[in-house]
């Protein structure tokens, strides 16, 4: 059957918050709505689930640490063991500060990495970029765009007028 | 650079036909060279240049040592000079040789720098015409056949005196053939007071040889028998021997010094009694007074009845005189070289009286014209200004530089007809004469040398004459026209009148001493007839209220013949700690008196002469008095002594060559010049238990007081596998005299560079191990302590732990290693040596030198480059040597086989080395006495590098 | 990090030209003259010593003595020129590689130096890195040969290196070297 | 002009503007296209100052250390010292966006972005000196742990490598800590960019950002992770820098309270920086509205806080030295440095970290930024000299008085301390103008929130 896409422009989070409402109860489809900024309560109404990102970074943050620690003890205490001003080889309160410091480093890449990840970013291009005024999205507008199928697609602009959207675009869905 | 080719013509020429220093060194095994350090390119392919023919005595990579003599103020020290293909690096003293004993000063350790002195005069030269040694002779030899007694009138030689024998059998040959030639002897090495001295007391002119080793009380009348003397190394070895410890129950002997200016000797004193030089004839009369009993001195009573002295100058007299009574036969009284004869008339008189004759002095016939230098000169010069003189020949010395500012001594030479000069550089004299003609270093040359004892020794080449130059002896065979000129021809025809000469002449050159030639001793009766006069005599003296000038010939260069020598200028002075240049020294009330302090300046005026000099204030120098080194702001063409320092010569006259006693002093404030480059800033120690000492009473008492027992600092680690000997080195303090021997055998063993003036002011010194000397006392009777200061090697070391990249590290066997390949320069290590002894290449000093001085370099030492840290290194390359000669055959190392350079050097065998897991080795026994101690150990350090606790004698009757 | 491991860095593999066609293939294989014929110093010293060229004459002035290929040898000689050879194994002024201790605790010639036997032109077998001399001092045992076979190419140990050289180890009293001062002074 | 919003503390809100969002978004973007003449000139006078530290550098590069004033003892002096005290200054940047984050001011919205900046180009600028301070800098790469052929590798217990690896790691988290915060604000110039050019450009370093609900959830995640994350970096990377000196032995170095110490220090130096910075930018490009009073005010206090846990830790080490008996210890707090050769260097110190920042008791200098300027750099100032007395000052009165001696800079080395700050304020020039320097999203979500959804 036939599907459509329909995107709407908010001048106002409320009005947005309330036409993602209407929609949400409408269709099951994937709703994506972009603002300027980031509206924390939209994610129950959107039934994002919880972000995984904080696993990642605390897994590389491990791996991190491990990866120091290994490394002195690997040069300092077993591959050319040397005999530094009379103190033990395995002089692990000095190796302290580096585990940390790979530690932290690690999380932080293994964090940012999982971010690019997770959002499918780089992405420099995007159909919502064709669409007219879709730039003040990063300024001052808000937008939200839903798969309707064809019967639903009169009402669902309804819906969306009556939420206060000032301007409706649809393009075809392949 | 041509010069440095001759001698290895068949070994490092490229095809270019240059030496190109890479090669050179590759080929004679200096694997070391600077260059290539941390490259991390591929070089480009090297070439090899084996001998075509290689000598049966070199081993390429392997060192040889060969016995020669060096000839100082006309008396010869034995030494023992290594060679590395060819090339003489480094001078150590001659056991056999009775003037070194093993021991080699900053002279002998010096002049191997010397040697390769790029301002060496290079080929026989006139002002005009052609050059060339065959021009010379048609110039100035005599033809022997012709002429007859007349023949070589009017020629004239000027030398420096010498107990040489050859030099001398050629003098009186030559004297022999043409009775007309002229000689004159100068130099300001030269003393004769002793041998007037003796012609008063004795009758004759004789020279005293003194054995302080058998010394209980030794009083030294302004005489630094340590340091300056003839027989110094000698001197100061049987000192020392005569006070080390090593138990406390060891006897010590006891020395009293009355000096003006602080000397070596005078930092030794149990006793120091600081006192213008002027004033040394009256203490020795009070003493003499003092210490005999009447009978003993009856002729001489009515001439001593002046006013008893008062003050510290009574206690000391008092103190000293007791000593002195109390050890008869076992006492000296020795007077300082440049005191006026009364001084050694009356030590002469007291050693007699106290039966000191055949015991601790004997006495020899001089071995050295017994005229005053300065007066034979002054014959001379009346001679040149008659006419009498038309071809003067001057051997040696700087007469223009050095004669008597009054005798315009430069002047005359340029008023004769024709001169020439015989020397290594082109000093003063060398620009007055017509004539200058290359000199050989003693290193170069064949000839023979008297120790001050008498004792003979040949004097043999270690490497082929670099220049075009020739001995006194050849040239003096030269001018007499005679078939044999060749140096090695001259000494074995003179020496081959011996027995068995073959035998005498192969063991002499081995062992480097001719045996059983030593002078007889002559006996000496007191004859109070010529003693009389002198005492009688009103000596010279400076009024109570004004100032004393005296003249010294300096610690480092002399009279300025080593003022070319960068490591000397760079030493800094043993007591002042002064380096490139010189200062008038004088007492703190002295200096508020002229309203000066250190840095300012003083001028002096006296004659026609008039200088002004920076000023060093030093603690303990006698008041009212200033001493003035000899030897600086030299005006000849050598370019590293131009114009350090400044010349003093201008106010020295002939009739007052030592001690000036009507000089006009005023201050000048603030000083011109730029600041004095001195290496130590403090010379106090802050309260720190830094350099101990305690009176031996005190030591007796309780040991503990200046070295508590170190039990090891707690500690969580677990101690650090050790393999193999463990090196350690203790260092006696109560026999370092400070002379400073062992820090240019250091700077000579390892490749130290020197930084220069700017350098030293900027305080980047590179010396690895240097001699701290701090004051102690009260101010009044101030003594110093000096502490020779290396890498510590501290088994904990805090340098270690800081570096970044492990390029210093610990070996098994207890070495503090440095790196220098690994190094990249954070300093860190220094900031973290609580010893502060580790340097830091601030520039590439290796490179940019002239080619001649890489010959000096010891191949087994890397040159350091530009950013990398450097520091002592216990002589790791002797070690490793040892260890591998050891292993070659199959053997353990026995004590005493590895010899660190600044052990070996030093005169009073201060420094002990050795390994710690011998029990009995040398180093262990000795760190066992209850006065060993660690420099701040309480750091938890555990340095490898232990001193023992000076101690001193003072006597009971005399609060110090 | 690659690239200094490579030969191009190393100098290893890389026939080097000499002044003079001197084939050792042909003096040690063919001849039989040990080693230390010529490089006499290899037992006393830290260099093995090149040669002095009179050492060359010593056989030469009887055989092949016209041969063309040593007109540079006689001329140089009786110019009293060095033979200008050159240098194949090099190692930075910094490192003190003694001879004379490997030669005398059995680590034989071939271990750094290769089949020279069958080197028409010489070169360098090894990278002569720190790492490289580092791999032996770590475990000399598996270098280790008996005193009459430390010039002989082509050795083969009469049981298993690993355990024959543990028992040369015992006998020469051969240690594990490993700090700097052994090589870097 | 006491009556604009700039001088009134009383104001309720943070963000003291009445525009929309559009209004307030080319506000916030107006100085990328900003043709300001102050501007240009002030870059021209940083650029020489950079070129300054480019010409000193390779000199030292091709001449040596030797070129410095540097000696035995004193073998660090000035370069180490511009290194602290940069590193120093690179410290609040990250305190003021990630740990103020953490706590929730809001205050710090309109300041953090221009903070952080300042911190990457500080650190940045420090890394350059120990290099440069090596003898032989062309080997620096020795102290990383790589497999070499010579097979040897760094050295752990020494507090070098931990420098290495904590300003690693501080300048790399700080920086995507900056970045993604800049991300959406990239997008946003991107999509207000007149030319093409602009659009293409800003569009890469915006990564195709489209303000996705998604999106925004993650991002808010991981900005919150990166803040948590480099709070204890702050922490951590000035007192590894301590522990350079903390783990030797010498007097005046050796001592346990050098973290704390040296991070009360950092901060304290990096506030008074962010006021020398923020003041003339707020004022150069009109932003008193969004930087207002309270933000002046709030930073102000923060570094009279800073002021007094510096006192502490002076106070702190001069009663120890005296506690502990130690007669090193004891003569270089209680002796060579307030009577020895560098006394006048000491008191000045003192007066400048002690004394001046007891000014802003008083809220008219709070209020007052001429004042506030001035303070701010007589603190930067004193904050040099404190680590140079603790460097060079230590060094040169250590166990034995034989080896004391004092430091004389060159040229070469006021060379390097000028020129840095030169390469500094360029860099920082440069971001003014091409970066947007108050986060523009945070800043509409901010006032969203304060204003409630309405």
């Amino acid at each position: 059957m036939r599907e459509q896409r329909l995107f709407a422009e908010f001048a106002s989070t409320g009005s947005l918050v309330e036409a993602v409402r209407r929609i949400r109860e409408r269709t099951a489809g994937p709703i994506e709505v972009n603002s300027p900024y980031s509206i924390p309560e939209l994610d129950d109404i959107l039934g994002l689930k919880r972000s995984g990102l904080p696993r990642v970074c605390f897994a590389s943050g491990v791996a991190g640490a491990a990866v120091g620690l290994a490394l002195q003890w690997f040069t300092n205490a077993w591959d050319y063991p040397l005999n530094v001003g009379g103190r033990p080889l395995l002089s692990w309160p000095a190796w302290i500060p580096v585990t940390l410091e790979l530690a932290i480093l690690g999380a932080a890449i293994g964090g940012v990495i999982g971010l690019l990840v997770a959002t499918r970013l780089p992405r420099l291009w995007d159909a919502a970029f064709e669409i007219e005024g879709f730039e003040r999205v990063t300024t001052d507008r808000f937008w939200l765009g839903a798969a309707v199928r064809a019967e639903d697609a009169a009402r669902v602009r309804e819906d969306l007028a009556a939420a206060g959207a000032i301007r409706i675009a649809s393009v075809p869905h392949e | 650079m041509t010069g440095n080719r001759q001698p290895f013509e068949h070994s490092a020429v490229d095809d270019a036909g240059r030496v190109t220093r890479r090669d050179f060194l590759r080929v004679l095994g200096a694997g070391a060279a600077v260059a290539g350090l941390g490259a991390c390119v591929e070089p480009p392919r090297e070439r090899i240049l084996p001998y075509t023919a290689r000598p049966p005595e070199i081993t390429p990579g392997i060192a040889t040592f060969y016995a020669t003599t060096m000839i100082l103020g006309g008396f010869g020290t034995g030494l023992v000079v290594k060679s590395r293909e060819g090339r003489p690096t480094k001078v150590e003293g001659n056991p056999h040789h009775p003037a070194s004993l093993g021991a080699a000063g900053v002279f002998e350790q010096a002049s191997v720098l010397e040697l390769y002195d790029p301002d060496r005069v290079r080929i026989p030269r006139p002002r005009e015409g052609v050059g060339g040694w065959d021009a010379f002779a048609r110039d100035f030899a005599l033809l022997p056949a012709s002429g007859g007694t007349e023949q070589g009138r009017g020629l004239h030689f000027l030398m420096e005196p010498t107990a040489s024998p050859l030099t001398n059998s050629l003098i009186e040959r030559m004297r022999t053939l043409h009775p007309a030639v002229g000689f004159t002897f100068y130099s300001p090495l030269a003393f004769t007071g002793a041998m007037e001295g003796a012609r008063h007391a004795f009758g004759r002119p004789l020279q005293p040889v003194y054995d302080l080793s058998r010394a209980a009380i030794i009083v030294s009348l302004d005489a630094d028998v340590l340091d300056a003397d003839p027989f110094c190394l000698r001197y100061a070895r049987q000192f020392a021997d005569g006070r080390r410890l090593r138990s406390r129950r060891d006897a010590m002997n006891r020395l009293y010094v009355a000096e003006s200016a602080f000397s070596t000797t005078g930092g030794m004193a149990d006793h120091r009694l600081p006192l213008r030089a002027g004033d040394v004839a009256d203490l020795a009369k009070a003493l003499l007074a003092a210490t005999a009993t009447p009978e003993e001195i009856r002729p001489a009573m009515p001439l001593l009845s002046q006013p008893t002295p008062d003050g510290p100058m009574a206690s000391w007299v008092r103190a000293a005189a007791a000593d002195l009574r109390a050890a008869r036969g076992q006492s000296v009284i020795i007077a300082g070289a440049q005191q006026p004869a009364v001084v050694h008339a009356i030590a002469n008189a007291l050693n007699a009286i106290l039966g000191n004759i055949g015991t601790t002095v004997r006495f020899i016939e001089p071995l050295l014209p017994t005229e005053s230098p300065e007066h034979a000169l002054a014959t001379l010069a009346a001679a040149i200004d008659a006419g009498a003189v038309d071809k003067l020949v001057i051997l040696g010395g700087n007469p223009s530089g050095t004669a008597p500012a009054d005798l315009r001594f430069g002047e005359r030479i340029r008023s004769v007809r024709s001169s020439a000069y015989l020397g290594l550089h082109h000093n003063e004299t060398a620009l007055d004469c017509k004539w200058v003609l290359p000199a050989l270093h003693y290193l170069e040359s064949w000839g023979d040398a008297r120790a001050y004892d008498g004792t003979a020794s040949f004097v043999q080449p270690l490497i082929r004459p670099l220049y075009d130059g020739r001995s006194v002896d050849e040239v003096l065979a030269v001018c007499g026209g005679w078939p044999t000129t060749n140096a090695h021809a001259l000494v074995r025809e003179l020496w081959s009148t011996q027995p068995d000469f073959t035998v005498l002449w192969a063991r002499s050159l081995e062992r480097g001493v001719i045996e059983n030639t030593a002078s007889p001793p002559v006996s000496a009766a007191l004859d109070w007839a010529g003693v009389l006069p002198v005492l009688a005599a009103e000596h010279q003296r400076a009024a109570r209220d004004s100032i004393e000038v005296t003249f010294r010939l300096d610690p480092k260069v002399l009279d300025g013949r080593f003022a070319n020598n960068p490591w000397l200028q760079e030493l800094p002075h043993p007591i002042t700690k002064l380096t490139w240049g010189n200062a008038a020294q004088l007492g703190p009330d002295t200096a508020k008196r002229l309203g000066i302090e250190t840095g300012d300046e003083v001028s002096i005026a006296f004659g026609g002469g008039r200088i002004s000099i920076p000023a060093i204030v030093v603690p303990g120098h006698a008041e009212m008095s200033i001493t003035l080194p000899l030897g600086y702001g030299r005006s000849g063409e050598e370019r590293t002594a131009r114009d350090v320092g400044v010349n003093v010569y201008p106010l020295r006259t002939r009739n007052a060559p030592y001690i000036l006693s009507d000089a006009r002093v005023r201050g000048v404030k603030p000083g011109s010049r730029e600041p004095l480059a001195i290496t130590q800033g403090h010379f106090t120690m802050q309260g720190r238990m830094i350099a101990r000492e305690a009176t031996l009473a005190a030591y007796r008492a309780d040991p503990r007081t200046i070295a508590p027992a170190h039990e090891p600092a707690p500690s969580l680690y677990k101690p650090a596998v050790k393999s193999g000997e463990q090196w350690a080195m203790t260092i006696d303090l109560s026999v370092c005299t400070g002379c400073s021997a062992c820090v240019i055998a250091c700077q000579a063993e390892n490749n130290i560079p020197v930084v220069g003036r700017e350098g030293v002011l900027k305080r980047r010194e590179m010396h690895w191990l240097r001699v701290d000397r701090y004051y102690t006392g009260a101010a009044g009777t101030a003594r110093v302590i000096s502490q020779p200061m290396a890498c510590q090697h501290c088994e904990k070391a805090p340098c270690e732990y800081v570096c970044p990249v492990n390029a210093t590290v610990h070996s098994p066997d207890g070495l503090n290693e440095m790196v220098y390949n690994r190094c990249v320069g954070t300093r860190f290590c220094s900031n973290n040596c609580p010893y502060k002894v580790r340097r830091f290449n601030w520039f590439d000093y290796g490179s940019g030198i002239p080619e001649v001085l890489w010959m000096q370099r010891n191949p087994d030492v890397t040159v350091r480059e530009r950013g990398v840290m450097e520091k002592c290194t216990y002589c790791v390359q002797r070690i490793r040597r040892a260890g591998i000669q050891a292993a070659t055959e199959r053997r353990a190392l026995r004590d005493g086989e590895v010899v660190t350079a600044c052990q070996q050097a030093c005169p009073t065998r201060a420094i002990t080395f050795g390994s710690l897991d011998d029990p009995e080795s040398e180093v262990s026994r000795s760190r066992r006495q209850e006065r060993s101690y660690e420099v701040l150990g309480e750091l938890g350090t555990e340095p490898r590098t232990r001193y023992l606790a000076r101690i001193f004698n003072p006597s009971p009757d005399l609060t110090v | 990090m690659i690239w200094v491991r490579t030969p191009f860095v190393s100098g290893k593999g890389d026939p080097v030209r000499q002044p003079i066609e001197f084939d050792h293939r042909h003096h040690v294989a063919d001849d039989g003259i040990d080693c230390r014929y010529c490089h006499d110093l290899v037992e006393r010293s830290r260099y093995a010593g090149v040669p002095p060229t009179s050492r060359c004459l010593n056989c030469h002035n009887q055989i092949w003595n016209d041969s063309p290929l040593l007109a540079t040898v006689w001329t140089r000689y009786f110019r009293d020129q060095p033979i200008p050879w050159v240098r194949v194994h090099r190692l930075p002024d910094f490192v003190y590689f003694d001879h004379s201790i490997h030669v005398n605790k059995g680590v034989g010639c071939e271990s750094c130096h290769g089949r020279v036997d069958r080197m028409a032109r010489v070169y360098q077998i090894a990278p002569l890195s720190m790492s490289w001399c580092l791999d032996c001092h770590r475990s000399p045992e598996r270098h280790l040969r008996p005193p009459d076979a430390i010039t002989a190419m082509g050795w083969t140990p009469p049981r298993p290196q690993e355990e024959f050289g543990r028992a040369l180890k015992t006998l020469y009293g051969v240690r594990e070297i490993t700090h700097c001062s052994a090589c870097h002074r | 002009m006491t009556s604009s919003p700039a001088h009134r503390i009383d104001t309720p809100i943070v963000l003291d503007t009445d525009d929309d969002d559009a209004q307030l978004t080319d506000r916030l973007l107006a100085p990328l296209r900003s043709k300001s003449k102050v501007w240009y000139a002030l870059l021209a006078l940083s650029g020489a100052g950079m070129l300054l530290f480019v010409a000193t550098s390779v000199y030292t590069f091709v001449g040596g250390i030797g070129l410095w004033g540097n000696n035995i003892p004193v073998a660090w002096a000035f370069a180490i010292t511009d290194f602290v005290w940069w590193i120093g200054i690179g410290h609040a940047g990250t305190f003021i966006s990630a740990f103020l984050l953490l706590l929730q001011q809001d205050w710090r919205a309109s300041v953090n972005r221009i903070a952080e900046a300042m911190t990457l180009i500080a650190v940045f600028n420090a890394a350059l000196f120990p290099v440069l301070h090596l003898g032989r800098p062309w080997f620096a790469y020795w102290l990383l742990p790589y497999p070499a052929t010579m097979a040897v590798w760094p050295q752990f217990k020494s507090a070098l490598p931990w420098d290495f690896a904590a300003i690693l790691t501080y300048f790399t988290v700080s920086f995507l800590f900056w970045y993604t915060g800049l991300v959406p604000d990239f997008a946003t110039v991107r999509d207000r960019a007149g030319s093409r050019g602009r659009r293409m450009i800003y569009g890469i370093f915006a990564l195709g950002w489209r303000g996705s609900a998604e999106h925004w959830q993650h991002y808010r995640i991981v900005y919150g992770l990166l803040a948590g994350l480099a709070t204890p970096l702050v922490i951590s990377v000035h007192s590894v820098v301590s522990m350079d000196f903390a783990i030797t032995q010498l007097p005046g170095w050796h001592s346990t309270i050098f973290p704390p110490y040296f991070v009360a220090g950092a901060l304290f130096s990096g506030f008074a920086m962010v006021l020398t910075l923020l003041l003339p930018v707020r004022r150069v490009f009109h932003l008193e509205e969004i930087v207002t009073a309270r933000h002046i005010d709030a930073i102000a206090k923060m570094l009279l806080a800073m002021s007094w846990m510096l006192i502490y830790s002076y106070v702190c080490e001069l009663f120890i030295a005296w506690y502990t008996g130690d007669p090193y210890e004891r003569y270089i707090f209680l002796q060579a440095r307030p009577l020895g050769p560098w006394a006048w260097l000491y008191w000045a110190m003192i007066s400048a970290n002690v004394l001046a920042p007891q000014l802003l008791w008083w809220r008219s200098v709070r209020l007052s930024p001429l004042a506030l300027f001035a303070l701010s750099l007589v603190i930067q100032f004193g904050m040099w000299m404190e680590r140079f007395i603790i460097i060079a000052g230590s060094l040169s009165r250590d166990f034995l008085p034989s080896s004391w001696a004092d430091y004389r800079p060159t040229w070469v080395d006021l060379g390097l301390l000028f020129g840095s700050i030169g390469l500094f304020l360029f860099a920082f020039l440069l971001f003014l103008r091409f970066v947007p320097f108050i986060p523009i999203a945070e800043m509409k979500e901010l006032r969203r929130e304060i204003r409630g959804t309405a």
